[in-house]
């Protein structure tokens, strides 16, 4: 079976070859077959790869396809890496990704641009697994890069209206910029090892370094602001709410499930490089702490579905970068599994909604879809109860409480980070039930046209029941103890001890997790559907308008990247787009100009200044002679 | 003499060309498809007698030899290694495109047109291949005034102005170089009593550092302007928009890369010290290449401006990497040469495409054209991604290659090239924006590729690609060339290394010696 | 005739230049610009005879009737022309020919 | 004078005897033809005779001349010039209303001044040569009456030319007064002996500089050179740019070479400064000119500047590179004046840039040949024009003019600009077709045609292969060793 590790990225990038190249002359049929079977059949091997791996336990099964190129010592290779961590996410990327795509048959089914959508799903599914099977750090970006054209591409897909092609550049750019430290950190990298394998990287780098040495920090923080771009969190998350302006399956696979979470596999892959340099793992943990928060409470005030979705994904990501951040590893990649399976079933569901309602995306306009659409209420509910960690039944609660336990409990922990993340739970759970309220309660406002078919359900049921069941692979210590992920992930990520002191009380700091969620839904009850004038009466206030206003353009940052970056550079450029070098030159052939004006003076055809001329000459000469 | 073939055969099937248009309108263009194909063919099978397996000694795979101008110690000496066997595919590779393009954009004088199409690709073969630094700047010069008729006669509006200004820069920088070649030449015969232009013989040219670094800065001037690096470049945005089609892409993917090749093959090799002490001001003038390029770039509403600006910052990382003095940034940029010109030129000849259906280059009166045109959208789309340096794609290589190279010459100038793929994606994306995805403001017809176009573009995707993903080929055949540039640097350091290592390795030295003198013997 | 008389002489020869030269740069009538021209050659002509007789050498005198030939030739040539000058101009200023300049 | 003296002196007695016969002919049978054959037949037999005397070492004829081979080679190559011209001005003069046959006569007369002055020693035979050569041409100048210009032009240069004369000569007596002696030779000795110069001496030679000066038209002695050019008809404008600067500098470089000049600095200082002048300020009136020949009498003073560079490298390199460039620059000035002519009507020449218009669209031929010389006066490769430019380029950098072969550089640039230019107008597309001008018959202009094509292709196979005249004109300096730097 590991023989065939490469067709799990080829069969999608082939699909969208052959999409390019015949995909306008197949029928809508043909082409389905072909997006959806190409990563259909990728899932399917990785599902088969999966059973063998767990059966054999192999450290790590290893392929290479091709030496990519060679040069004085430098040689990166077409080679695949496939071991725990790795597995997680081609299941994830493969298997959801195949949900996805088998909805977006029916929901993208009226698009004249249909070929075209699968062509750039498939090629993102491609580079997604090329980039989390990469043996190298070079091949990684490759997917890297891969992924965020694909994003590009698909943000913009609908480009004729130039607000989403805005977005995409915006969300290409600013991941660019991310990029960009992380290109910087690899050239760190090979000049200190001289070679991008990531395996030798790992083994060489405590030898290389000591723990805390500046350029092992300087490394990480690098390769965090490559993370915090692709994964959209602090200071390089303004992309992720715009690019909503996708079609809603690509936002379900690529900005909540897989993509944005390339940043957690960055930096759970690089865990020695984190773990040699303190401060930039504390680093992780902060901006994962100060993200989760500002997200949720941009969270609480959006109105459109899609957005709120957006910023709760930025949020949930904050808490993998505080897990990884607090060295429990394990837990963030075990967030990072349940959140695709939970963000992408809400993703899916509001598609859904999207779609019943002729492309509405404001809350405010929706209301009382509970008994419209049943089965999408349900599903939705179950992937809301997972986001807001309702306890014991879903499986974000595990995930989470992990997550926060370790925070407080962990080696790194802190009571701050706690704070943070539990305040953060709160927030989820409000925001989370403040949609589910708007949206499935109340009055109609908005007539559902055409309840979604067999194509969509079923894709939201399945992930339905991954929301609810997948979390029973990881329990507390105090609750039945299954350790099968984290077991899963030991020869890979290290593990991590719980503070014995606290370890005996772990009880009491679940309770607390618990009672914090179910507070978060009961406010929302409360302001949402209870007592909506209760909220009225505070949201008039004008320090809460004006915070809500600010929470609502999410903190203000995007102004501010306006004014700081983007208009200075376009008014630089504009300025200068005559070019003020080309001046210089221009006045170099004005002078010379000149000097010809001067000159033909002296042509003045007269003949007596000809004889002056030789006269001046004749003295001038005689000077010299007679001087020198 | 398969080398002196290949510049005959353009030579002659240009005239041919030239003369035939009185037999029949279209014979030129097929006489000058023939004469570059037959040389594509001839550069493709020397690149495939000689794998790379076999330049392991003497990089050099082809010379000769022909007395010149004897009295002056002028050879006509032409001789290719992997570099310059590289840079003869892409000029073939190119000079057949150009001539398709022309198919149907050049009207009049077509008979002209081809003459000076085949004799520009005649000049540069020849400075790829010569050896001698006369017969250098010979061809040097000679592809200048075809190219000066090319803008002149069947550029654009303001096609004499931008002919002029292309004209003077080149030829003023040309002339400093000469005085340069010029200055080596009596300072290498007045050393040793053999005045030659021979490069072999100059190479060994022991130079006071005064004048080191004046005959550099002659050379640098030439290849400077040419490359060309702010603030040498202002001609560049002028030629490469008001030249035709052809024009364009052969500025762009093949003129420019002279530059590049000169540095590469004159100014490493003849002048190590100077260029060292030189090189971290020729790094900072590659980094506010690409930065200032970029920004210019971004600002254009010229559709080939723009993509001329585009080709400033991209150059910048040539020079860069040149003068960090290393295989990696070497080897990035031979890549950046390749990958380069093929896609600069693919987007040149999009905007041709684009100008011969709507008659303007102004981006403002395009847009949305994904709908009507997906080909073209799809093509342009790829080579857009490959000037941003989007990985699988040979650019990406490319500067990846160069910026691993600098950064270990130049941590802080590294940081600050790194920067400019930044503002590259800003001003890449603003071409797919504008052109392919906005709506017009006006609704022009469009057609999509037609067969002839197809067949331009797709060889350029399905190589771009290849480069990206598998250029070790390319590599390989550089590789030795390589290394004969940088022996000077690696005596450098290892002069360096002796002198701090000396007394350790001094027996083993001797030793070395001795086997040495030992493998002598038998010669 | 002793040095300091040679000197004399070719002082006066020089004077003559000189005179001759000045009267061509403030002449404007074509015919006088010619005649100064003259005084200057003769002066040239005096200057060579005064140093042939310095050298006692026939030299000086050969010259000058090289000298005096060349003039004459010179004088007819220019008086056609000036001849031609005053028929399209009507007049010998000579400052009314110049329409080629620039 | 001996039989000796005169096969030696052959080719200039072959030129009187021709200027003779052509005189009885026209008083006999005026014929445009006969003239023009018995003219060119007679340039030729010189020539040929000129085979005579090939490397031979140098024949002395006491006290006027000395038949070197420096002499014959600079003979040759005013002769060819002249024949060459003469080519071109049949199917020049045949359309003028003019008596034409007597300017063959002048030609011949004028060339034989020429070619007196490069085998002159002594002060007597440079003067003769010289006023041969102008006298000649002042009537040359004004030749043709009935037109505009031809009497201003006429005048100009006759007043000028005497002025300039007459500081010659009397920089020659005052030389001959302190040394004693006419003969170069003499000259050479009587001051080799000097610690320094008197100022008597200076002040001569000080002179003399402004008769050279006056006839090389360099600044500041040029003003006339423009207007004469374009007042005289094309083909002797060819005459003047040529055969006389040859002529002239042909002795220059004689006497400097006899004397040494070299040695001082004074005198080099004086032609650094107007080889300087003469490069900037020709290319810079050139520069936005629009009368063509003005724009090559132009620059023809920053060609003369370019020459000086390699004349102030003082040694046997400068001046091959001189001789080379002479070739080089003849064989383009007599084609791009040929063209002129070829291209002039009745009425007027041809030296508006608009007459030029789109000329590769009317006359494709002509334009190529044109644009082939203009690029040779450019100095671009492929033309004898540049290898000219590299070689004073390296006689240089050779003896590290930097501050000269700097300014050349910075010329040569600006002197693209209105190359170009003219090469820019013959390029252009045409609006409207053109209406063709009336022309003569095509076989009167075989000769100029063919001799513009001759032209070409010698333009270019020297650009090619200049190893051969390289190799021919090394062989003259290595035989005349005066010649060789002292």
């Amino acid at each position: 079976m590991e023989n065939y590790i490469w067709l799990i990225p080829a069969l999608p990038f082939l699909g969208s070859l052959l999409l390019i190249l015949f995909g306008t002359r197949l029928s809508r049929t043909a082409v389905a077959i072909l997006g959806v079977g190409s990563v259909g059949i990728s899932a399917l091997i990785t599902i088969l790869l999966g059973l063998q791996f767990l059966s054999e336990k192999p450290a790590f099964y290893h392929q290479e396809v091709w030496q990519w190129f060679s040069v004085a010592g430098f040689n990166p290779s077409i080679a695949f890496h496939l071991d725990a961590l790795s597995t997680v996410f081609i299941f994830v990327i493969t298997f959801v990704g195949f949900l996805i795509h088998l909805y977006s048959t029916a929901y993208m089914a009226d698009d004249s641009d249909f070929p075209r959508f699968f062509a750039c799903m498939n090629l993102f599914v491609g580079s997604m697994l090329k980039l989390v099977m990469a043996d190298n750090l070079l091949l990684l970006y490759l997917g890297w890069e891969g992924v965020g054209l694909c994003s590009y591409l698909l943000i913009g897909f609908w480009y004729k209206e130039p607000a989403n092609g805005y977005a995409a550049r915006k969300a290409f750019i600013i991941t660019r910029v991310g990029d960009t430290a992380m290109a910087i950190g690899l050239f760190i990298l090979f000049q200190t090892f001289g070679t991008l394998n990531i395996q030798t990287i790992l083994t060489e780098a405590p030898e290389v370094w000591s723990v805390g040495t500046q350029m092992a920090v300087l490394v990480g923080l690098l390769l965090l602001g490559g993370a915090v771009g692709k994964s959209g969190q602090l200071p390089l998350q303004t992309w992720l709410p715009d690019a909503m302006a996708g079609p809603t399956p690509v936002s379900a696979l690529i900005h909540a499930a897989t993509m944005v979470t390339a940043g957690v596999y960055l930096i759970a892959r690089m865990y020695v490089i984190f773990d040699l340099a303190p401060v930039a793992q504390l680093a992780v943990a902060i901006v994962g702490a100060v993200t989760l928060l500002l997200a949720g409470f941009s969270a609480l005030t959006q109105y459109d579905l899609k957005r709120v979705l957006a910023y709760s994904t930025i949020s949930q990501i904050g808490y993998m970068f505080l897990a990884l951040g607090v060295g429990a590893w394990s837990a963030g990649i075990f967030h990072f599994m349940i959140h695709a399976f939970f963000k992408a079933l809400l993703f899916l569901c509001a598609g859904a909604i999207i779609l019943a309602l002729h492309h509405e995306q404001d809350m405010r306009k929706m209301g009382g879809l509970r008994k419209r659409m049943p089965v999408v209420f349900w599903t939705f509910l179950i992937g809301a109860a997972s986001l807001a960690a309702l306890p014991v039944i879903t499986s974000g609660f595990y995930s989470k409480d992990q997550i926060l336990w370790y925070t407080l409990a962990g080696p790194q922990g802190s009571i701050w980070l706690y704070m943070a993340g539990l305040a953060g739970a709160f927030i989820t759970s409000v925001y989370t039930f403040r949609m589910v309220f708007m949206t499935f309660y109340g009055e109609e406002k908005t007539h559902v046209a055409h309840p979604p078919g067999k194509v969509i359900t079923i894709p939201l049921v399945i992930l339905a029941i991954l929301s609810l069941v997948s979390g029973f692979i990881e329990l507390p210590h105090n609750f039945a103890h299954v350790a099968l992920f984290s077991g899963l992930m030991a020869p890979v990520l290290p593990g991590i001890t719980a503070n014995e002191l606290l370890a005996a009380n772990e009880w009491m700091f679940q309770l607390i997790a618990a009672v914090i969620s179910l507070g978060g839904v009961f406010v929302a009850y409360l302001f949402y559907q209870k007592s909506p004038a209760l909220l009225a009466s505070i949201e008039n206030s004008s320090f809460a308008m004006a915070l809500h206003r600010f929470w609502f353009s999410g903190w203000g940052f995007d102004a501010l990247y306006d004014n700081l970056f983007v208009r200075p550079y376009v008014f630089l450029a504009n300025l200068n787009k005559r070019d003020i070098i080309d001046s210089f030159y221009t006045g170099l052939a004005q002078m010379a100009e000149g000097f010809h004006v001067m000159f033909s003076q002296t042509q003045s055809g007269v003949l007596r200044n000809y004889v002056a001329g030789i006269v001046v000459g004749a003295i001038m000469i005689l000077t010299i002679s007679l001087l020198l | 003499m398969i080398l002196l073939w290949m510049i005959v055969i353009l030579m002659a099937g240009g005239l041919l060309a030239w003369l035939s248009k009185k037999w029949h309108p279209v014979l030129p263009r097929w006489i000058a498809l023939f004469a570059v194909l037959t040389d594509f063919i001839l550069a493709v099978y020397l690149w495939l007698s000689t794998p790379a397996a076999t330049l392991g000694a003497s990089p050099w795979l082809v010379q000769l030899e022909i007395p010149w101008v004897p009295q002056w110690g002028v050879n006509f000496i032409l001789a290719l290694d992997g570099l310059s066997l590289l840079m003869l595919l892409l000029t073939f590779f190119i000079g057949i495109l150009a001539v398709l393009i022309s198919w149907r954009e050049i009207k009049v004088k077509t008979g002209f047109f081809h003459f000076n199409l085949l004799w520009v690709l005649a000049g540069i073969t020849g400075v790829f291949l010569t050896m001698d630094l006369f017969l250098f700047y010979f061809f040097w010069e000679v592809m200048l005034i075809p190219m000066y008729f090319l803008i002149g006669v069947w550029g654009h509006a303001n096609r004499n102005y931008a002919a002029y200004k292309f004209f003077l820069f080149t030829q003023a920088s040309g002339l400093l170089m000469l005085l340069a070649i010029l200055g080596l030449y009596f300072i290498h015969g007045s050393q040793n009593g053999n005045y030659t232009f021979n490069y072999f013989e100059l190479l060994g040219t022991t130079l006071a550092p005064e004048a080191a670094r004046l005959l550099m800065f002659g050379f640098l001037a030439a290849f400077l302007v040419k490359l060309p690096v702010v603030p040498f470049h202002s001609w560049l945005p002028d030629a490469h928009s008001e030249a035709p089609t052809a024009g364009s892409v052969i500025l762009a993917g093949l003129l420019l890369k002279t530059g590049a090749y000169g540095l590469l093959r004159f100014v490493l090799p003849l002048f190590p010290t100077a260029t060292v002490e030189f090189a971290p001001w020729a790094m900072l003038l590659g980094v506010v290449g690409i930065i200032y390029g970029a920004i210019l770039a971004y600002s254009q509403t010229d559709l080939k401006r723009l993509v001329a600006y585009t080709s400033v910052s991209h150059m910048g990382f040539v020079i860069l990497g040149v003068f960090a003095f290393n295989e990696w940034a070497l080897q990035g940029v031979v890549m950046q040469m390749i990958a380069h010109g093929l896609s600069t030129g693919a987007l040149f000849i999009i905007a041709g495409f684009l100008y011969e259906r709507l008659h303007t280059r102004d981006i403002g009166q395009m847009g949305g054209f994904w709908a009507k045109a997906p080909k073209m959208g799809v093509i342009a789309l790829v080579f857009v991604m490959a000037s941003l340096g989007l990985p699988g794609l040979g650019n990406f290589i490319a500067e990846f290659l160069t910026l691993v190279g600098s950064w270990q010459a130049n941590n802080w100038l590294t940081v600050f090239a790194t920067i400019g793929l930044v503002l590259a994606t800003a001003y890449s994306l603003r071409i797919m924006q504008k052109v392919f995805y906005e709506p017009a403001p006006t609704d022009h017809p469009l057609a999509d590729l037609n067969v002839r176009e197809m067949l331009i573009a797709v060889p350029m995707v399905v190589l771009i690609l290849w480069l990206g993903l598998y250029p070790q080929p390319v590599l390989d055949t550089a590789t030795p060339s390589i290394n004969q540039q940088l022996q000077a640097y690696q005596e450098l350091e290892v002069k360096e290394e002796k002198v701090a290592v000396v007394e350790e390795k001094a027996e083993e030295q001797s030793i070395k010696q001795t086997k040495r003198e030992n493998t002598k013997v038998p010669l | 005739m002793n040095v300091s008389t040679m000197e004399a002489a070719l002082l006066l020869a020089g004077v003559l230049f000189m005179l001759g030269l000045i009267s061509v740069l403030i002449r404007r009538n074509v015919i006088f610009m010619l005649i100064s021209v003259e005084i200057m050659l003769n002066a040239a002509g005096l200057a060579f005879i005064v140093a042939g007789s310095k050298w006692v050498q026939p030299d000086g005198q050969v010259m000058f009737i090289f000298i005096l030939t060349m003039a004459a030739a010179e004088v007819s040539v220019g008086l056609a022309l000036i001849l031609q000058i005053y028929h399209q101009l009507k007049t010998l200023d000579s400052d009314a020919a110049s329409f080629m300049k620039g | 004078m001996t039989q000796t003296d005169f096969l030696y002196l052959m080719p200039l007695i072959i030129l009187t005897v021709a200027a003779l016969v052509n005189m009885l002919v026209v008083a006999a049978w005026r014929n445009h033809k006969i003239i023009y054959v018995i003219t060119a037949v007679s340039f030729v037999a010189a020539f040929l005779s000129l085979f005579e005397l090939r490397g031979i070492t140098a024949y002395t004829i006491d006290p006027l001349f000395v038949i070197d081979s420096f002499g014959v080679f600079y003979i040759g190559l005013i002769l060819a010039t002249s024949l060459l011209i003469s080519m071109l001005s049949y199917a020049y003069f045949e359309q003028r209303e003019e008596q034409k046959e007597e300017y063959y006569i002048l030609l011949i007369l004028s060339t034989l001044g020429a070619c007196t002055l490069v085998i002159s020693t002594h002060f007597a035979s440079l003067f003769l040569g010289l006023e041969v050569l102008s006298v000649a041409l002042y009537s040359l100048i004004s030749y043709l009456r009935g037109r505009e210009h031809s009497d201003e032009a006429g005048v100009k240069y006759l007043i000028l030319a005497a002025f300039s004369s007459a500081f010659l000569l009397f920089g020659m007596a005052l030389v001959y007064f302190s040394l004693g002696t006419m003969s170069f030779g003499g000259i050479a000795a009587a001051i080799t002996d000097l610690p320094t110069l008197p100022l008597l001496l200076l002040t001569g030679f000080g002179m003399m500089i402004v008769g050279i000066g006056f006839k090389l038209s360099v600044v500041p002695f040029h003003m006339w050179t423009p207007d004469v050019y374009e007042g005289a008809p094309a083909p002797v404008t060819a005459f003047i740019a040529t055969v006389s600067k040859a002529g002239v500098l042909g002795i220059l470089i004689r006497f400097f070479m006899e004397v040494d000049g070299f040695r001082y600095p004074t005198l080099l200082t004086i032609f650094t400064i107007v080889a300087i002048a003469s490069m900037i300020a020709g290319n810079l009136l050139a520069l936005m000119q629009t009368n063509v020949k003005r724009i090559l009498a132009y620059s023809s003073i920053s060609h003369l500047g370019y020459l000086l560079v390699a004349f102030l490298a003082g040694n046997q390199m400068g001046v091959e590179a001189i001789t080379f460039y002479l070739v080089a620059y003849f064989i383009t000035t007599v084609g791009a004046f040929g063209v002129v002519a070829m291209l002039s009507d009745t009425e007027r020449d041809a030296e508006l840039l608009e007459d030029y218009r789109s000329l590769l669209w009317r006359r494709p031929w002509t334009a190529t040949a044109f644009t082939a010389m203009l690029l040779s006066l450019a100095g671009i490769p492929l033309t004898a024009g540049f290898v000219g430019k590299f070689y004073i380029l390296a006689a240089g950098v050779n003896t590290q003019q930097w501050l000269l072969v700097s300014m050349l550089v910075l010329n040569s640039i600006i002197g693209l600009y209105y190359y170009i230019k003219i090469i820019a107008v013959m390029f252009q597309q045409p609006e409207a077709e053109a209406e063709p001008r009336e022309r003569l018959r095509p076989s009167i202009y075989l000769a100029s045609v063919g001799t513009l094509a001759v032209l070409t292709l010698l333009l270019v196979l020297v650009g090619v292969y200049p190893a051969a005249l390289v190799d021919a004109i090394q062989n003259i300096f290595s035989s005349a060793p005066a010649f060789v730097a002292k």
